[in-house]
């Protein structure tokens, strides 16, 4: 498969664009501009990425606890995000989510979410409708290895199987549920081997490894557009930072050998480098497209900062829909 | 005007709103009388599921966030504990988090309510828990009528709309006039099921019956009561029920709850924490609820458990000593 | 392996009283006798028969609304078990749980239960108590086809591997979910090879051959008890009356073929058969044993219908334990 | 005597317990604290489990029925939604349903509470829910002193209990005097955190510390207030609570609950069937709760709808009016 340099490009811009949103927030949590929790994407920008860039802005996603990348890797404003996190007016849901709770219908981002393993039947949902509507839509559903020991990860992707809904199951799996090692907590070395359970195909590929995230997902996706039903996709990464930011910014409690694999394996390093050896990729190009995103980003903290706190009595809105 | 049963006019709500809007779909634990909206509309808008209620509530959330409104009937209430964080924290929650930037057009209905011997687990009123949930409207008409029109309101709601069914009025053969057309009720407007001036009687969904035998039983002793069914819990017409009250200076709430948190502890508290209500208050509220147990199997058990017509003559009697 | 004879002859007299005491259940029910509801488990007698001779009296067993079976087959006694149906103060649960929630801690019946996958993590539980009082005790857990599409199928069997425990797993595959075949509602042929999903054996089993099952269930309580942790069995058996008695009993909605097949599987008389040609059984035997039981099932219910029905107020008693 | 925080306060109380009875061991959806015990008691006697609160919840409900004594804490209580029918189908009527045969002594504890900008999923407080559900005893201790006794009782109970530790108190720094050795506060007992003679302030959890401080500052202009808090929510020590509105003639309820069904709901209901105390009551009951929103995220907005020191201020001036 040749993909276009234009499209490569946006790839790795979107990689970056996720790696300084997230670099960027943990900076204005720590300086007690951001209240709440933040969980970075940082080190996973690989995986959101590669599976985004094979969907319709119509397809729909769902997403975690950890959701800036997915909601980058969707489409949605960075500006608006970044508001959210500020509790702002302008943000995405006005201040009344937060990091957990980011969405852009306008997107197809359904939602982060501060529930484990949640996301998977809201998900099923999504792709249930993409079925009725018939025009070929699909789902995808982002979740962790440690989601995938809720019972909503057997009982949604066996409706889908059931449905032969047009969804694929993306598992993300770091090794870790906190401090939890996959090791402990999963009884299988893979979640793909779990496909077995629901008569779907499971894959297991390596999440670092950008163009490998597309080709898998590019495959999973075509599948549910053919009306051949789910996938789960199991794509090995690597969490560079603790589970959740926290005030005083303590020692990530994993052990050493943990902590340190991860930049050992930087999906945009190598991304960069795979780009240069194709001749897409120089180093003036690199300087610029960080520095376009740096300035974007920089843009954003700016845009939440200038923008109105909401109003006390602002909580009483938006319970119910007119 | 035609006289149906409360199942039978359910089904016409679901029938008349399906042709209405083709975005309108079920998706049932168990078909029961939904397979009569098979041939009609065909399985792929009244969908089965596996045993599996938390991804089938789920799936509605889902589905109505892309631009559906799916009934999702997973059968009796109790069965759906198994889907209740689907239902606290993202069905209640959803349209709240994300700034209100998309409407859930959700019905879940389920039956709830004891009288059948089928022990704790099957003869539950759980509908308290879902009144302090914020960000869900909940509805247990008493009447035929009611349902259809209330069900109708609740499918064209563009917010997740929580209907407990009683299990014994869903089952009865009885039938009372509903138009054969397409009526709707407000959600949030009580209804006087009974003109009274001594003491007003506030019944929820099955109770109402036991509150109207008690009236009329009373009534031939000369005293006039006044029988006010909320229809709708959430959002509670709170105008209508102290009004009642404020007319007649003395209540009796009637709730097949447990008793602590009932929903007729909620309807205590709102009627006394209203100044003039209050003032008007010849005797203190009365609450004739079940006791906090799980409701037993044998049958003597369960009568005791369940109010009837016999302990609301009783709690009338007292607030009118 | 030998058997002892009495050991296969009391096997066939359980068998029989499990067919005899729901028998003779459901036409009390239609007799207005029983009130509430009964799941008859007349049909698949091998199961609980061919499993629970494998236990000792202190291993621990949980059960599902089809609970009578497992109830008599761990030992429990069909008098408090009849009473417990009456509603009648003698029954195991005063008369406080019914056909749905009838147990005998006294025998390590931990209860049936009304919600359907609900026994899984109880009986997890049952088998980590076991695990951690080092008596080499196991958990056999009882469920059904449709059970296994629930989420506490998935969470269950995952913990049960991750800790290493002594249980069982027993699907009773009888091809149903009330009205819902599982070739529906299941996405896979056999729930048995779920068990790959957790890293334990799965095997599929012939549950109306209570040999084969008691054979299967032999191996699987062994590893158990060696400490080599869970294993999921699957016995393909079949439900020969409606999903639960109703008032009127109107007829079974399964089609023809699903009711028709019911009574062309008889554990009981493929056991008589067996038996006899091995010698053990004879038409004077077989008659008396039946005769036994049928008297023993008339006493229960006399035993029932004598006894005291509860005052009201007994409702108030049992909420919390002294 | 030695002060400590209140998560020390329940540490004692577990260390010491689990010294005294082996039968007492942990599971737990992640090991914070709980940490600290496994030196002494080793692993087996505190389990970290998969994310599966379905199956360890309902662990903890088998391992309790075969003779051991679980404390189950899945950490907010939020996440155990996804095993709420172990809760409501299980835990709370697996004794009665059975008809008393077995004991089952569990503990089960979560955190709850807002406060911490944790948005509507991890910021709520369902206790009404669980006051609502016959078969489980409810406790909210306010204080390190009340957390140790109650926590010793709960585990030493032979019922399922549920303990929610409110999250600002569960990680506040903030130590006072708890007695080292072993002592007990008996379930369904409430205590008067402070004397007064004007107005009863019945604050449950964190909501104590903004009753005391408004009952400060209104001292100092002359209004005696006298706060009680009942610790336990079920049973609920009812005569104490009554005897002080009694005393005081007027009463404002503290919940951080939303206001409908709260647990403020049950408790104004409570006090005004009761003839004596409403013959008392010189005002209407008063409730301050959170309004019925999920709690939003911004401080400003989440601030708003958790009641603080100047609502109840606001609150005690009005029924003094
Ligand atoms: C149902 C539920 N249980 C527990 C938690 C607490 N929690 C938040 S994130 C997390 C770990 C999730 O691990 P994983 O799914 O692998 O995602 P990751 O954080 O590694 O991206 C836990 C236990 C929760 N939010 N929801
Ligand atoms: C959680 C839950 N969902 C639905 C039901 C209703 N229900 C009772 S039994 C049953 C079918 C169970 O099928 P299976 O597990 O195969 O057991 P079988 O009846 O075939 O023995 C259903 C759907 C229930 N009791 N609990
Ligand atoms: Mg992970
Ligand atoms: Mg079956």
């Amino acid at each position: 498969m040749t993909m276009e340099p234009e499209m490569l490009l946006d790839m790795y811009r979107r990689m970056v664009t996720i790696r300084t949103f997230d670099r960027r927030a943990v900076e204005e949590f720590h300086a007690g501009n951001i209240p709440g929790v933040v969980h970075a994407y940082i080190g996973e920008e690989a995986v959101a990425v590669g599976v985004c860039t094979n969907l319709r802005v119509d397809d729909r996603i769902t997403s975690t606890h950890r959701g800036h990348g997915h909601t980058i890797a969707k489409g949605a404003d960075v500006k608006l995000m970044m508001a959210e996190l500020f509790g702002r007016t302008t943000g995405y849901c006005k201040g009344k989510g937060g990091s957990m709770h980011i969405a852009d219908f306008g997107v197809g981002m359904l939602g982060a979410n501060g529930i484990v393993g949640a996301g998977l039947p809201i998900a099923t949902g999504a792709a249930l409708a993409a079925q009725m509507d018939g025009n070929a839509g699909v789902a995808v559903c982002f979740f962790g290895d440690g989601a995938s020991n809720e019972g909503t990860f057997h009982s949604s992707l066996n409706l889908a199987s059931v449905w032969k809904l047009p969804i694929i199951f993306v598992c993300e799996n770091n090794g870790w549920a906190v401090s939890v090692p996959a090791s402990y907590g999963l009884s299988v070395d893979d979640v793909a081997v779990r496909g077995t359970s629901y008569n779907i195909p499971g894959v297991v590929v390596d999440g670092v490894e950008v163009l490998g995230v597309y080709e898998a997902t590019r495959e999973a996706v075509r599948r549910a557009r053919a009306g051949e039903g789910p996938t789960l996709l199991e794509f090995k990464t690597h969490r560079w930072r603790s589970h959740a930011e926290q005030r005083g910014n303590p020692e990530d409690p994993r052990p050493q050998e943990a902590r340190d694999s991860g930049p050992q394996h930087d999906p945009i390093a190598e991304f960069a480098r795979r780009l240069t050896e194709q001749g897409l990729m120089s180093p003036s190009l690199l300087q610029q497209i960080h520095q376009e995103v740096e300035d974007s980003v920089t843009e954003a903290i700016e845009f939440a900062q200038s923008s109105p706190f909401p109003k006390p009595e602002d909580a009483l809105a938006d319970v119910f829909a007119p | 005007m035609p006289e149906i049963t409360y199942s039978q006019a359910v089904m016409q709500a679901f029938t008349q709103e399906m042709r209405r809007d083709e975005k309108v779909f079920h998706i049932c634990g168990g078909l029961g009388p939904l397979a009569g909206l098979i041939p009609e509309f065909g399985e792929s808008r009244v969908r089965v599921c596996p045993i599996s209620e938390d991804a089938y509530v789920g799936a509605s959330i889902g589905a109505a966030g892309s631009g559906f409104r799916p009934i999702v009937s997973p059968g009796m209430m109790t069965f759906a504990f198994t889907a209740m964080d689907q239902i606290v924290n993202q069905m209640a929650k959803i349209h709240y988090m994300f700034g209100g930037q998309s409407a859930f057009p959700i019905v879940f209905r389920a039956s709830t309510g004891g009288g059948r011997s089928a022990a704790a687990q099957h003869s539950q009123s759980p509908h308290p828990m879902f009144m302090n949930l914020a960000g869900l409207k909940l509805i247990m008409p008493s009447t035929p009528y009611d349902a259809k029109g209330l069900m109708i309101s609740a499918i064209r709601d563009n917010n997740p709309v929580v209907i407990f069914e009683d299990q014994i009025l869903a089952a009865s053969q009885e039938t009372s006039e509903v138009p054969e057309g397409d009526y709707t009720i407000p959600i949030g407007v009580a209804d006087v099921k009974r003109q009274g001036t001594d003491v007003t009687v506030v019944a929820i969904s099955k109770m109402v019956q036991q509150a109207l035998a008690a009236a009329d039983e009373l009534s031939s002793q000369g005293i006039s009561v006044e029988v006010v069914d909320p229809r709708t819990l959430v959002p509670m017409d709170k105008g209508a029920i102290r009004s009642s009250v404020q007319k007649t200076g003395r209540v009796v709430i009637v709730d097949e709850a447990c008793i602590t948190c009932s929903a007729a502890a909620e309807v205590s508290a709102m009627i006394t924490e209203d100044p003039t209500t209050f003032q008007a208050l010849k005797s203190p509220p009365r609450r004739v609820c079940a006791p906090d147990v799980p409701i037993p199997y044998s049958p003597i058990m369960e009568q005791f458990c369940i109010p009837d017509k016999n302990n609301v003559i009783q709690a009338i009697r007292e607030v009118l000593a």
